[in-house]
């Protein structure tokens, strides 16, 4: 099963991928990170096909995509 | 006056205005943003009908401030540290084609781009050589956004009074941090009208049926002749000397009975200010000269010292390696040891450590 | 389970200095990724114009060279002359490239050296607190236009790569935007392309990222993206340039 | 009498806002020296932000206080960064929604305000500031409140008068928990 | 009897500091004669570059500024905001305008400031006794290419119409040439088209004139004129690029 | 060796090849354009191999030199006045960067654009402020041109030495003027291969399997992690002490029993070499200190002497206003007096203004 | 009838006025002025037409044209 | 013993030529010490040009002498700034075909040579200063004929093989002129 793994140290919370993700896999929680930021997480982590693209547009090389 | 509480960036902008400033070019930096930005809202505003001019580089700034200058109105620049370096040669050309204009240098941590905290690592920039070929200039160094703010206003007098550059030697933290501050009064459109008026005698914005055309450029006194350029030279000199009887400026600050004198200037100085005042209450007899302009450097505050009752002299400022110091140290001449405190690179110099080392130097109460 | 998709390599593990969405780290991803393709991480020299783009080696485990602001193609064309093995590029901000800049840039071109570089054009001056840049929009507020930017005061935004293609020399020009996956592939696809250049011996190769500062727009993120699209991409269009 | 105050966090955090309000607030209302000084890092958000507000009978010589009387901390690495500066018998004011570890001084008093939870259920993470000065004001009595909110209004309502009802919400809320820390301590 | 040519009234009775034979001169001779045509010779401020230009202000009865070198279009953009009754124009040589000042030169043109710019193209630096320029030749030996200049190591004459033609603001740029009277002819309408540009506040105007520097070439007058039709004009076509 | 007959500029050129420059950039600027050309010739030539490569400008120059400086090359650059002015930020740059380069100043009338003719109005420039941030450098002041050649010779091993720039304080008289000179041996290439490897522990010309990747910038040591630029500021304060106990370099010329001094540095000592012997001729006991350096200043000459003995002291330069005066004054400290005798403007100085100056403070014989 | 008069102070002996004149009236003697130029003049000054070629080639204005 | 010759003259004259043939002459075929120092004006041609020569046994203080033993003026705006240059009891050679009206000074010699005469009958007015050095050479005997003819060949003769017979015509008519001068004079 494809799965992502999203390093909350480098998210900066930007949501570029909670918004590319045609999944909608990925969202944020109250939870911050050591900078503060309100990084993001996999919540519909099953939903997930391994396309990449939130990878592919995630600035800060946050995320990381298994298939 | 009304108190405001303004930005020092800010109010230096805004008294340059008053003081009568219709031409402002720059390039940003960190920390004298606030200033071209505020030009940039004020200059085009019904009271001012200013000029502001964006440079590509504080190179073409420099040079735009040049083609002002040559143009008779009240201009200036600002920039820190670095900026100004790139600036050194059209600084050198206004000093040599005698344009009236102001340059104010929010100093920042050095050398090179250095940090963009607050320093005064430039300080033999400023006073020895800020551009080739030896030529000076009046360097005012405020210590407080006040004081920034009523040099800003009178500087534009004093280039146009001695047909030469003036130089604000200020600092980041006076630019970035915030005071009440009285603004200086308005300059009438009259009074600048007559002012400009006047520099028509020589300003190059075409003839207009004038005996001679004006040529403007380096090496030449604007409306004389061509001359040989040491004949400027020498003008020049002889306007320096004449600065050390007329200019010289500074703060004697509870120095009669003191025993020992911490000497500072701008930002620094203020901090040594509240140091001697805290010295003094513990029972140190403890006194501040504060050079106010820093060129001509007033020589004459430590000759009227009586170095028989003085255990030394603390030199305070931003800068390691020291600069200010080597000023000090000549005009002491070896009469009293001299002590530096000294912070650098973006650090702010603290009270408690001026306090510690002139401790250290009175020696026992 | 394969990775598929990896951090690269040259980026060290920590969050760089750049504000939350900002696409210079895009763009720096982008060219460790292909460094790393290349295997040139151990060959490579980036020159780091000032502004923004000076986060760069806080986050970049490469050799670098921290350039005076402007100068980085100067710096650059000389390190390449010294040494012609080394994968020379630089990495600069409009402010640092295309004014201040400006003729260092173009002489480098013009001379044909065989350097990299790479432009980062997000409309102002973004470390300094977003002042007006040559490539600001018309009629866009900065913090040094606060009345908007105006063709009789102010001209008209820059064009780098078409200006750059008015010179015979350069045999690379391109111009990429980072805002979505597919441009992202395609902005992966010119940093390839320019550094192939350089290794093939061809002389000035350009990337042009259209990019954004969300920070000095006042904007979020997803607004600057869509800024970018809407505003940017209009006057600023993309694709290659030239191609030798 | 001098009070030499120190407030940190994040950028973006509305730490400058903090520090501004009390100084226009001291230097319109009052006939007190005020300053302020803002200190930044190179970066323009995510990093650290501090500023140092003094506000005196006196001409203020040192506007960055090495020591301050009281240090307001936004997060947790100003908390730990700025927890020595605070004088021994000082107070420091700890955003406790994102303070969890409270440093170990015994000499100085602590006051706890869970702003960033307040500003959540207020429904703005922007207010989290404004929290924290009222929990400020209604600890230290420094200025009158009614001015310090009259100056939030001005300088933060002007472009969007739709925060000020946001603003007075998280400022009352906050001087709650001041005044009630101070009747603790009492 | 009439006089139907007459020495320009704006030019001092001396004898200029130019070489004999050099172009310079006769590019100042016909801005002279425009000016006085316009009878804005009383409204006008010369702008002077370092380098041979520096000569006008000896032969040249207009008021004018000597500028800092490559800094003249900077320096003319601030003296016609300040005054935009005066008549502005730069006049300038190729190491001036197009290397150490090429950003100002482009900047001012990309403000679309309203003067106008003269750019003498002997492609070389002449008074400081011939150097390789942006403008120099290919293969052309000057005193620091002493092996000719090569694209490999130089890259490629630098054409300034064109490149400033790349930018949106400009509104008149022509380049011309001085080598026989059919030609002066040309290049004065030019000169007068761009002062008209000036007049009628359209913005940025530039005429380059294709010129010679017999001293550094190491050619006769004569022989330096044939060079210029030659080997100047085919890589410098003569023209109207631009006349909004 | 050899003497051959050669221009000061060229023999300049040579004398930094034989040192292993093999990287130059500059702008052409007279009175210092036989240095570029003369590179452009020779450093495509078999024996060299170097790069020569002619900036856009002293601002892209100085920015090329800094560029290779990070390489770890042997480099250098050359202008005059103003073109040095121009690379002011990036000079700043390159002592911040740590960069063992040199840089060189035929110096010309100033300010600004100045004159073409040689003048020493850049002292101060060379000496306290050649940029922002306070950094300092060795500053040669050669007074012939085989003394240039031999300080261009050395000059690229103490920048190595300190990794420091290291000035060279000349003028366009020693430039243009010509003289027999003998000429150092070619540095071989084994030699230079070998001092560019060891620079490898820091250059910046990729990984290369390293450690750490190599961080060049102002305000970094190459090769040491990064640190707050106060602790680079202090550490370059240190190396600046140590110079003056290691770097100071002077001639004592006919000092031993002299009762004035003239004292004087570069093309000026040399005319006034000859002025001291012209008054030992008529019986006044003249001597000379010359500083060889001119940073380091070299206190300690001026230190021993017998202040009893003497009558005064004639500080010669070709500046008005005077610079090099001052730091003669700041040493002296009013223990005789000191009068002056200036050109400038592009104006040598005559040999007999000097001695008539001399004669006038000697007063009777 | 059309002549020309050359300011032999002005002329710096280019020849550009000798080349281009399509009557040959001009040329230069042994003469040379304070400058020491050869300067040009009028050697046949009966076939001069006044079409002021001559002059509007002088770079350096020392030719002027009467008809 | 040092000799100071001072040699003036329009730009593209030869004057430099004129200098340096003397210089490398005395560096390369003596133990003397030799200093030359040029002077332009702005202009690069047309304008005045001049250079001064120093040949001393001593090492030579100042190159650029105030005062000289021997001035050589190619034309009259030379003879005319440099005539008080020469020291009294000094000697001006001047080039007699366009220098006309001889300057007012008894306590020197004027040593007339119509040198651009000559060189127009040789066929080459660039050879004018050829003939000047042949005429100064002649009369001072600063250094053997023969080597400064050598050394010009081989300066300038390099490049240009064909002006060799041009120079060396120029030179001895020279000298025959300054050896008739000496005659004269002695
Ligand atoms: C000589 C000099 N001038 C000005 C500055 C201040 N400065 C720092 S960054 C910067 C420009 C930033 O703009 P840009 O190049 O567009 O890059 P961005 O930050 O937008 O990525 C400037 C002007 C400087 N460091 N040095
Ligand atoms: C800052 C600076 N750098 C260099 C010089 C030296 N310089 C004088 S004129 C000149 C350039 C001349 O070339 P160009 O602009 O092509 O004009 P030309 O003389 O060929 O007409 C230079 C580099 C200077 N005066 N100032
Ligand atoms: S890999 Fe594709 S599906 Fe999975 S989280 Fe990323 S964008 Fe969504
Ligand atoms: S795109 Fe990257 S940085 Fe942005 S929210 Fe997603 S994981 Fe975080
Ligand atoms: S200020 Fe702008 S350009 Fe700079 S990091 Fe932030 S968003 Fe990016
Ligand atoms: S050097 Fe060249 S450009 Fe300059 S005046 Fe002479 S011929 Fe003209």
């Amino acid at each position: 099963m494809p799965k992502i793994e999203i390093e909350a140290e480098y998210c900066k919370s930007c949501l570029y991928c909670v918004e590319a993700c045609p999944k909608k896999v990925i969202g944020t929680t109250s939870a911050v990170n050591s900078k503060g930021y309100q990084y993001a997480v996999a919540i519909n982590p099953d939903a997930c096909v391994g396309c990449a693209i939130c990878a592919t547009v995630c600035p800060d090389a946050a995320i990381e995509v298994y298939k | 006056m009304e108190k405001v509480f303004m930005k020092g960036n800010e109010a230096i902008a805004e008294a340059a205005i008053r003081a009568g400033c219709r031409f402002f070019a720059g390039y940003p930096i960190t920390p004298q943003n606030e200033i071209p930005e505020y030009m940039s809202r004020r200059m085009p505003q019904p009271d001012v009908r200013g000029v502001y001019l964006q440079g590509e580089s504080e190179t073409a700034s420099a040079a735009m401030l040049y083609g002002a200058g040559a143009t008779g109105i009240r201009a200036m620049t600002s920039s820190s540290s670095c900026g100004i370096a790139l600036m050194s040669e059209a600084i050198a050309w206004m000093a040599g084609a005698c344009l009236p204009v102001v340059i104010c240098n929010m100093v920042r941590g050095g050398p090179g781009i250095g940090s963009i905290q607050p320093a005064q690592q430039d300080y033999f920039m400023a006073t020895k050589a800020s551009g080739n070929g030896g030529f000076r200039m009046l360097v005012f160094a405020p210590s407080t956004i006040q004081e920034a703010v009523d040099m800003m206003y009178r500087a534009f007098d004093l280039a146009q009074k001695y047909m030469n550059p003036v130089y604000i030697l200020s600092d980041g933290f006076t630019g970035a941090m915030m005071e009440p501050v009285v603004l200086p009064e308005m300059r009438s459109d009259e009074f600048l009208a007559a002012e400009r008026k006047k520099n028509e005698a020589w300003a190059a914005t075409g003839r207009k049926g004038a005996a001679r055309s004006h040529q403007i450029g380096a090496g030449q006194r604007p409306g004389f002749p061509r001359a040989p350029l040491e004949q400027k030279n020498k003008a020049d000199w002889e306007m320096y000397e004449s600065w050390k009887v007329n200019e010289v400026e500074y703060e004697n600050y509870k120095t009669e009975d003191a025993e020992l004198i911490i000497t500072s200037y701008g930002v620094s100085a203020r901090i040594a200010r509240s140091a001697v005042d805290m010295l003094r209450k513990e029972g140190y007899k403890v006194g501040m000269i504060r050079p106010i302009k820093v060129h001509p450097f007033p020589e004459i505050a430590y000759e009227q010292l009586d170095y028989n009752k003085l255990r030394g002299i603390l030199s305070v400022e931003m800068s390691i390696p020291p600069l200010f110091y080597y000023d000090v140290e000549a005009v002491v001449r070896k009469r009293t040891p001299i002590a530096t405190c000294l912070r650098s690179g973006g650090e702010i110099i603290e009270r408690s450590a001026i306090i510690e080392a002139a401790k250290k130097l009175y020696g026992d109460k | 389970m394969e990775k598929i998709y990896s951090r690269p390599i040259g980026l060290k593990k920590n969050i760089n200095g750049y504000c939350p969405g900002c696409l210079h780290s895009a763009a720096g991803k982008l060219i460790m990724s292909v460094l790393e393709e290349f295997d040139l991480l151990e060959r490579c020299t980036q020159v780091d114009g000032v502004g923004c783009s000076a986060n760069n080696h806080t986050s970049m485990d490469v050799d670098s060279i921290g350039s005076p602001h402007g100068r980085p193609c100067a710096v650059a064309s000389a390190v390449k002359r010294i040494s012609p093995e080394t994968i020379v590029y630089t990495y600069q901000g409009d402010g640092d490239l295309a004014s201040i800049g400006l003729a260092e840039t173009m002489m480098a071109a013009n001379r044909g050296d065989n350097i990299t570089v790479f432009f980062i054009n997000n409309a102002n001056y973004g470390m300094t607190g977003g002042q007006m840049a040559p490539t600001t929009l018309m009629d866009m507020k900065t913090s040094t236009t606060p009345y908007g930017r105006h063709a009789q005061e102010h001209g008209y935004p820059m064009h780098m790569c078409e200006v750059l293609n008015a010179l015979t020399a350069p045999s690379y020009i391109a111009r990429v935007t980072c805002i979505d996956a597919a441009n992202m592939r395609k902005a992966r696809a010119a940093v390839k392309e320019a550094f192939q250049h350089q290794l093939d011996g061809k002389g000035f190769s350009f990337v042009e990222f259209v990019s954004n500062c969300p920070t000095n727009w006042g904007l979020s993120p997803i607004e600057s993206l869509k800024f970018i699209k809407e505003k940017m991409l209009p006057e600023y269009p993309l694709g290659e340039f030239r191609n030798r | 009498m001098e009070n030499s105050i120190l407030i940190g966090g994040f950028g973006g955090q509305g730490v400058m806002i903090f520090g501004q309000l009390l100084c226009y607030t001291a230097a319109e209302t009052t006939d007190k020296y005020v300053t302020y000084f803002p200190s930044y890092s190179m970066e323009k958000r995510g990093g650290t932000a501090n500023c140092y507000v003094t506000i005196s009978d006196e001409p203020i010589g040192a506007p960055k206080a090495e020591m301050t009387d009281y240090v307001v901390a936004l997060n947790s690495l100003a908390m730990n960064k700025f927890v020595n500066n605070v004088y021994s018998g000082g107070t420091m004011f700890i955003n406790s929604s994102v303070c969890t570890e409270k440093p170990d001084r015994a000499d100085i008093t602590f006051v706890e305000v869970p702003a960033s939870d307040v500003a959540r259920e207020i429904g703005d993470s922007r207010v989290t500031n404004l929290c924290m000065i009222g929990a400020f004001i209604a600890y230290t009595d420094m200025l009158p409140p009614e001015k310090v909110l009259a100056t939030a209004f001005k300088k933060l309502g002007a472009k969007h008068p739709e925060f000020n009802a946001l603003n007075e919400a998280a400022f009352k809320k906050g001087m709650e928990i001041g005044r009630a820390a101070k009747a603790k301590k009492a």
